[in-house]
């Protein structure tokens, strides 16, 4: 049902976002993350990305296997980019299809929200000054 | 039941993020007989200088998240997890 | 910024969606309604779409320009059919640009379930069983 | 500040939905007194037989919403409002 891609090139949903088409589906949330020219203030060219393959994609897959199991959802897949990526490539994408929209809605964003918590990738900055930084969103509470 | 192991467990690291630029490689073999993987952690942590505690960081061993408290086995792959980022 | 279409013909939101696309915006958030199987326990082969073009527009564009105005967006659009769809069919498609996700996923929600309730676009929906039915989805409150 | 109006306001409705199925037509061209688009309603709905009560109805004059009790003027162009179910 769920599906989970890293890639090195440019993500293209389509066959991904094909998958998720059933006749039961009446509504289907997407969400794209764009690599943005800021962060916090400061100017960014360009993010990188760094990803644990095994593992992320092991994470990935139990996030999208739990947003199927929590919400009334048909199908849901995700797609991360990793390396170096400029101003408006797709770091991330994700569909989810539902009978109807408030699951779609809700799995979609739980989905982002985990895989920013839980999957193993990184990103650094690159910032118009010239420095740049890995960029920590999370912090660890529990230590298992 | 612990079993017996080799005096020098060879281990596999592969280091993410900030610690594998502070390591300054991808990847090392090393010998080891820290007791447990918060020990090895602490013994990488000298040796390369890594600024984040491991109260900030989740290890996994061949590919799945491991308690600190684990002993480092022969042939083991160990990965410390900074916080990720992804997104 | 934003923008609303009509379509007789199958939605393809490909132009629609590069136009929400700026260098500030690091989330984009869609949903799509697709014509489902299934209606309240009934069997639906089908739906049809008819649309007042005149005033569509007019609430259809005062309800992104709402969302624009009450979220922080970079820019929100969508596109409705009219006509005879079958399953499967893209009624209608929504897409919103954010600086961050948050503000994307909520406008876009507030854009899907406000064009139910404000445009005036009536669904029809055709039943295995043979007979056909317009749908209420929205009960009117005040009489304006 | 009522306009002088002629005799017989000539109005063009159109239909949708429900009413259009009840009416039989799109649109249409008719004369009519009615002095609110209320009363236009009622009227119509005598003739047509609409199942719809005008209270889960809005009005609409020349493409924008109208209240009730507005009269309707030589050349205007209304439209009943059912209830909608776009998405």
């Amino acid at each position: 049902m769920s599906a989970f891609l890293l890639t090195e090139t440019p993500i293209d949903p389509t066959s991904f976002s094909a998958d998720l088409r059933r006749d039961e589906a009446g509504g289907y949330c997407s969400f794209e993350g764009w690599v943005r020219n800021h962060s916090d203030g400061q100017a960014v060219l360009g993010l990188d990305y760094q990803a644990y393959p095994a593992l992320a994609e092991t994470e990935a897959l139990a996030v999208l296997r739990e947003a199927e199991a929590r919400f009334d959802i048909v199908a849901a897949s995700c797609i991360h980019r990793t390396g170096s990526l400029v101003i408006g490539d797709m770091a991330v994408w994700i569909g989810v299809s539902a009978a109807h929209r408030d699951a779609a809605f809700t799995a979609c964003r739980f989905v982002i929200d985990e895989i920013k918590k839980r999957v193993p990738i990184w990103k650094r900055e690159r910032y118009a000054d010239g420095h740049s930084e890995w960029i920590a969103c999370h912090e660890v509470t529990e230590n298992s | 039941m612990m079993l017996a192991r080799p005096e020098m467990p060879r281990l596999t690291l592969e280091y993410f993020a900030s610690l594998r630029d502070e390591a300054g490689c991808a990847q090392e073999q090393i010998e080891s007989t820290a007791p447990s993987l918060s020990a090895l952690y602490d013994e990488l942590s000298q040796r390369h200088g890594f600024s984040l505690p491991a109260t900030r960081l989740r290890v996994a061993v061949n590919a799945a998240f491991a308690p600190w408290d684990q002993s480092p086995r022969d042939g083991d792959h160990v990965v410390f997890i900074p916080p990720v980022s992804g997104g």
